[in-house]
């Protein structure tokens, strides 16, 4: 499956993009991270949730091809 | 309320007091309201391990933000019989001393607009995907955590 | 803020959007306040057995209310973390949707401000001799309870 | 003992003034509001309280010479 995937924050420093389309073969979120760690080691790291659809999700939840994004620790206001 | 589509909150760099006291002129023709409760959150010269923030870069993944400001605003109009509410963020550079967040909820009386305020402060800082890197004055810079 | 004489809270008529405005500007050189928090009471054009209150002309025991104030400014120092802390409050005649009360709490961290203010209010509410006389737009009043 | 007296709000209205000096005998609060009572009949009706050197004080207070206030409900804000 081609995905789009936003980074934020100290995730995008981490990434050195804000952006980027990758393939990921598997059903799950779990699969994505796991794609996401092999190219990015640092990531393990770090702590961050992802959001599907602009929905936070868990490892369990299933693609849907929509944007995804990771997301470090929320600091407005 | 109930457009399809969130009202944008933010605002590129610091907000104003002038805008914060235009805001507070607009609701003086609103003669049912009694009580006006606003939160400001400003930028802190925090000193972490003797270097001191002189800025904080604000980024937030804006349609998920946008969206979320819009679901805290319609809880809160659920919760409580408040009048008006307007919330303004920003992004990108907001100096040590300006002001980041501003929060407005008016009510016809007074008891409701604390619990409201106080409600909607703690989600924004819970719920929306803002991000704010304090950079230091040698510009070295830290990720800020809300707590 | 232990003078022996107590501030002045009072101010003649309404209390202007551009003074709260810049009561905010004049904080932004205070880079240890993260939060601040501002009560504003404004006057409501109630309805009453068909009448409509035009505005509330404002007396007071000054100087009584000013040592109260006094009390209720040392107290919420004593029991919360503020930087700083403003009220004004009006006297004589304010006009439906003008503004009679202005309380301002600053504090480095938001939980206090949320807290100290409503304290604040309340006490204000509870404790200070000010008498409210609400004027009908046919030139009858009567005398405002608060609750 | 001869005492300051201050009216407000609506007590102002039912005594028509706004501060007067009268001449109280007795030795507490309470005889000061039976001189009152007597000289305006409709304060009994009416809800206040009393200050006395800006303090509020009760019907079983000591005079002391110092001013006096007669305070309807407060309605600040």
């Amino acid at each position: 499956m081609t995905i789009n995937i936003k980074y934020f924050g100290l995730i995008a420093e981490v990434t050195q993009h804000e952006e980027e389309t990758m393939n990921v073969s598997g059903r799950f979120i779990s699969d994505l991270l796991e794609a996401l760690y092999s190219k990015y080691p640092d990531l393990k790291n770090k702590d961050f949730q992802v959001a599907q659809n602009q929905e936070l999700v868990s490892e369990n939840t299933e693609l849907s091809g929509q944007e995804l994004a990771l997301l470090p620790p929320f600091s407005g206001g | 309320m109930t457009d399809k589509k969130p009202k944008n909150v933010f605002k590129q760099g610091a907000i104003s007091s002038e805008f914060i006291g235009e805001s507070i002129a607009k609701h003086q023709t609103k003669t049912s309201i009694g009580a006006h409760n606003i939160f400001l959150g400003q930028v802190r010269a925090d000193v972490i391990d003797g270097k001191t923030v002189s800025a904080i870069e604000y980024t937030a993944y804006e349609d998920m933000a946008n969206a979320k400001f819009d679901e805290i605003r319609e809880a809160a109009f659920e919760k409580f019989e408040l009048t008006c509410m307007h919330i303004y963020h920003s992004l990108g550079t907001v100096k040590a001393g300006e002001i980041c967040l501003f929060v407005f909820v008016s009510s016809s009386r007074r008891k409701v607009v604390f619990k409201a305020l106080e409600y909607i402060v703690e989600e924004i800082k819970a719920q929306v995907p803002v991000f704010g890197k304090e950079i230091f004055k040698d510009d070295s810079h830290q990720w800020k955590v809300n707590n």
